[in-house]
């Protein structure tokens, strides 16, 4: 069991002909992951790396079966990406492709709620069920099949977490980036309800940092909703207000969102807050 | 990306929005011509990208030209809160009844633009929501259907604007609105709206943040951005496709992706240093993307050591290595540096930062190592 | 019990200061009718009819606990107030309103769709509960008290029908307009499932004409879901194709909506259909 | 309201359409001249709103602007099912390889909008509809959205168009659509939208029909209705504003309300008479109202006999009773004439007609006797 993504999923690469979607297929096929075609609009009928080309994700998923979809698409042309997957019924959706305006983000994200389909990201690396599928951009040799859910904003932090905890032998059930922008599909809540879930997941790490609220309310979830014990790492505790630290999502605004006032949050739910990645292994 | 205020009135204008019928003036004799022009009093406002100009003495009032000129004169030039000032902006002084606060933002946990009035105008909003926060009347707007009409009354009505300015009030709130959408605004911000002598409403103040993201289907806006008061290092880290943000601290980090380089930043503290800057060089990590992160970080004088932390993902170190000596190679400095790759080939990539035999570089293998050697160099530089 | 209006209907008044608004609310006091209040932007604090008078339909169902409105104003600003009741989370919103232009009224029923608020209208004489409340410009001496409930897309055929049932002794349960607009906001099937719940209810009568599916729709429904009788009768077996009759969703397009199918899809789901609509009481 | 030909295609042309370059012919001169201009080969079309102008002869060929000029003068002025011929436009020939339908209109079930493409051009869509619906691709536009590139795509993948087009067809489709939304359209229409030798996209021929809710936001459309080759009865009664439809039968209704209109139109045909019209005459029926309408009426010469039905709501019997004597003082006519009131102050009502003593106007209880009445009266006229 895992997360998400698992030996069932049928993958289907938006964007596929593309360097960054080639290359990402690539290491995805590599892995075992279960590509089953790309869409590229004007190139159906097209193979690339021995997978097929659509024209359109309806015409993808007719053909292939899909119940999965992963964006490398630039940004300009990732919401209507996005509405397509949505209109095409894809199960999930993961889209890699950042940049996108907040105002798309909105409708987006309004039209995911009235919709069966599950978007992780956008700007985010993606998910990776060790041993089973790697849906996005993580580097999968630095991580092990385990008992450990990993969620994050953030990206090569998040390799970090789950490089140290594969180096002490703590496998993983899935690695989830949720992404780094200030809206998006799945937020900490969604991932930890599903970890809660799982089976085989039986601690969590939950990878913070400064900017909005999400954290605090992932505590409140997690006083109120988790059995398993969950570790937190918060970043950003330098992080000047008013500045925003790389991801549109991270930035100390009029008081709130600082990691101070999430660390609080989180141990007051009961939560340990590693002080450096590193300690996180300790910790669990 | 921030407007100044200038460029926010002027584009709210465009939209329909009052406001006063002011110019930019970018030097004291310029100032003194638009000062009779424009007849007096007129106001004189520092514009910078800042906050606190007015704690500053960066807006005066001026009964004459002449005056006009010499607080132009003063304020020119000045440094607000390291924000050098280049341009004033000449307004006709307001006759000032009431101040009330119009903004629109997103607000990120609805997941909606949300709009607000208040009273309270003139005041940090920021202030007002801490302090009474009952005196804000908020509305979140459908981004499909867009701001409505009974959205501004039930504004009008909470903040008790006299009747005969509803008319003025929701024009103007729908304007503004307007121009929130069209420039794909964070942030469109009257403060103070207000209520003049002959019950006119008149946008005295204006602030405007654009959405980055959206700054492509933008170009006339992506122009409007200043960098001429700006730091020098944010403006090149831009150009180089960086995220760079200065800080006051005198260990340089370089390091890929925005949640590691803050982490990094964090862990420095932890071990008794202090971060000079926030630094993410993104994917890839190229020599030249190495180089031009390494000019910026040794351009900062306080910087005592530098420290590399790369998580080779998708990356190779060894490649990263190469990039990191290469740089080197154009980017000279003596100063103590700290190099921590991991992740994919991360053996070949030490090898050959230890190869590279660079007299004041030093390997680490874990963040914490890293970290440690980093502030140890700086405080014995 | 009624559907929709009785006596515990808190009623206001949108446009209550406008001519129209004035005359109609004056009836329906007169009528019995619970109005608490009214709204006219701009005239908040003035009194009509001895009724308060709004800004705001938030401030009027703040002050007076309303839980349903009626709409008066001209279309140019009906569809906002149409969006205002929604918003301010009026339970009964009655639309008499006409003149909405189509791609306004698929945004407000995309809107309610998501709300709990019901619409009647637009383009509708409202309903009528007789001996309890009358929520829109139906004549209230042509009614009276009984078992048949009465839903209609028809102004004065509706009156027609009425009348003729309370002449030959027949009272009615709730009388319901739902306009003649091709959008509206409660359908034939909404209507019928009221009045197959309302235990006062015993027969229905169901007024429909050309145009449309919802009659057909309605037979399925009422075949597989009502066990009350339905009489019903269609207006417009004479008119011809691609013609407007006066109502904008009265027109045979395509070759669909004709009399002739709406009539065959009502007999095969064993709903008497009358020649004319004083046969009516005679078949129920 | 529906546009003429020419209107919509010049409509879609602002939108970004590409449409022939033709031009609008009043006179067989003005076609010669606009022939010349354009270069030979053209088609001669007839402009008027009611299909099958084809086979009625009002689309001609022609070779050479004398051609063209002798063709207009045979279309111009000829009467296509009760339209007469006012306008003929010119189009340059165009060099058709393949035929495609492409359109919008309003989904009322699904109250949404509604794109469709099809590879059977040139035919009626309600026929391909009929007879093979699979050959419609439909996708259903959120009207919160728009029309998404991805759904033109799934059209253009739909119909098989060759893919060195799908730019083309993007671009038409989106132009199209945003025409449909700013004019507040229920429906427009490319059909047929070819091929031709230099593959390039063309709408051929266009239709378009406005929301008439719409209107009052649209006052340029509004001015494109073209009454002068309806028939005078409905511009007549728009202008007094009545809904009116003129129908083949004997019998002239004057009714308030549109169901209750229908009705009495069904009921007339029920006792083997025939409706003349449609005419709702709306709430209030003042006396002016009534007598537009009857003048209307007593101006279409098939009538023989006037079924006055109305159900006194809000309105007063009373006083529709005076409405219609008074208007019947202003309208003189011999034809019998059949009135039924009921309602509000039914008694009243029929007191007054009875006592005018109108001697070729006898009045009715019940609606199925009024109409026997009508149809009785009509036969012995």
């Amino acid at each position: 069991m895992a997360i998400l993504a698992d030996k069932n999923t049928k993958l289907l690469i938006q964007g596929i002909t593309g360097r960054e979607g080639m290359f990402h297929t690539e290491q995805m096929i590599e892995y075992g992951t279960n590509v089953v075609g790309g869409v590229t609009p004007g190139k159906g009928g097209e193979w690339v790396l021995g997978k097929p080309v659509f024209d359109t994700v309806k015409a993808a998923k007719e053909s292939t079966g899909a119940n999965a979809s992963i964006i490398y698409v630039p940004a300009a042309f990732a919401t209507d990406a996005l509405f397509e997957a949505i209109d095409a019924e894809i199960e999930l959706i993961v889209c890699i492709a950042e940049g996108l305006p907040i105002a798309d983000m909105m409708k987006v994200r309004a039209r995911l709620d009235h919709s069966d389909s599950r978007l992780v990201g956008p700007n985010c690396p993606g998910l990776l069920t060790p041993g089973q599928a790697k849906v996005g951009i993580m580097p999968g040799h630095i991580a092990a099949p385990g008992n450990i859910g990993v969620v994050s904003r953030s990206g090569t932090l998040t390799y970090e977490v789950v490089y140290a905890l594969t180096q002490r032998g703590m496998g993983q059930t899935t690695c989830v980036g949720i992404g780094g922008d200030p809206i998006n599909g799945t937020n900490f809540i969604d991932a930890l309800a599903m970890f809660e879930d799982d089976p085989d997941t039986e601690k969590v790490v939950m990878i913070g940092e400064i900017g909005g609220t999400d954290e605090e309310k992932a505590a409140q979830f997690i006083a109120t909703h988790m059995s398993k014990p969950v570790v937190s790492f918060i970043a950003g505790r330098t992080a000047p207000p008013g500045k925003t630290m790389g991801h549109a999502g991270a930035i100390v605004e009029g008081g709130s969102g600082t990691a101070a006032d999430k660390i609080a949050a989180l141990n007051d739910a009961g939560v340990k807050v590693a002080d450096h990645p590193e300690q996180i292994p300790d910790m669990l | 990306m921030n407007l100044h205020e200038y460029q926010s009135k002027f584009r709210f204008a465009e939209f329909g929005v009052p406001i006063p019928r002011g110019k930019v003036a970018h030097s004291p004799q310029e100032a003194y011509e638009i000062a009779k022009e424009l007849g007096t009093p007129v106001v004189v406002k520092a514009q910078v990208l800042i906050g606190g100009r007015g704690k500053a003495g960066g807006v005066k009032l001026a009964k004459t030209p002449e005056e006009a000129q010499r607080h132009a004169d003063n304020i020119l030039g000045m440094d607000i809160r390291g924000h050098r000032v280049l341009k004033v902006l000449i307004d006709p002084a307001s006759d000032i009844k009431t101040e009330i606060y119009l903004g629109v933002t997103n607000d990120r946990a609805a997941r909606q633009p949300l709009i607000m009035a208040s009273a309270e105008g003139g005041m940090d909003i920021e202030e007002v929501n801490r302090v009474s926060p009952e005196k804000i009347i908020r509305e979140h707007i459908d981004p499909f259907l867009g701001l409505r009409d009974y959205q501004i009354r039930n504004l009008a009505y909470g903040i008790e604007l006299p009747r005969e300015l509803w008319k003025q009030f929701m024009k103007i709130a729908r304007s503004l609105y307007t121009c929130y959408v069209e420039s794909d605004a964070t942030l469109v911000e009257i403060n103070p709206l207000i209520i003049d002598g002959d019950r006119n409403l008149l946008a005295v103040d204006g602030k405007m943040s654009i959405d980055n993201n959206a700054l492509y289907r933008h170009p006339d806006l992506a122009e409007l951005r200043d960098t001429s008061a700006e730091p020098t290092a944010e403006t090149q880290a831009r150009a180089a496709g960086l995220s760079y943000v200065k800080l006051d601290g005198e260990i340089g980090c370089m390091v890929n992706g925005a949640g590691l380089a803050m982490t990094t930043m964090d862990i420095t503290k932890l071990f008794g240093g202090s971060p000079a800057n926030f630094l993410d060089i993104g994917g890839g990590a190229k020599a030249d993307k190495v180089a031009a992160a390494l000019r910026i970080i040794l351009a900062d004088p306080n910087v005592k050591a530098v420290l590399f932390n790369i998580f080779g993902g998708i990356t190779r170190c060894d490649e990263v290595a190469l990039g990191i000596i290469e740089a080197l190679d154009e980017v000279k400095s003596d100063l103590p540096m700290v190099v921590r790759l991991v992740g994919t080939n991360e053996e070949e990539g030490r090898r050959i930062i230890d190869e590279a035999n660079i007299s004041n570089m030093q390997s680490a293998a874990t963040l914490a190592e890293a970290a440690q050697k980093a502030v140890k160099a700086a405080q014995s530089a």
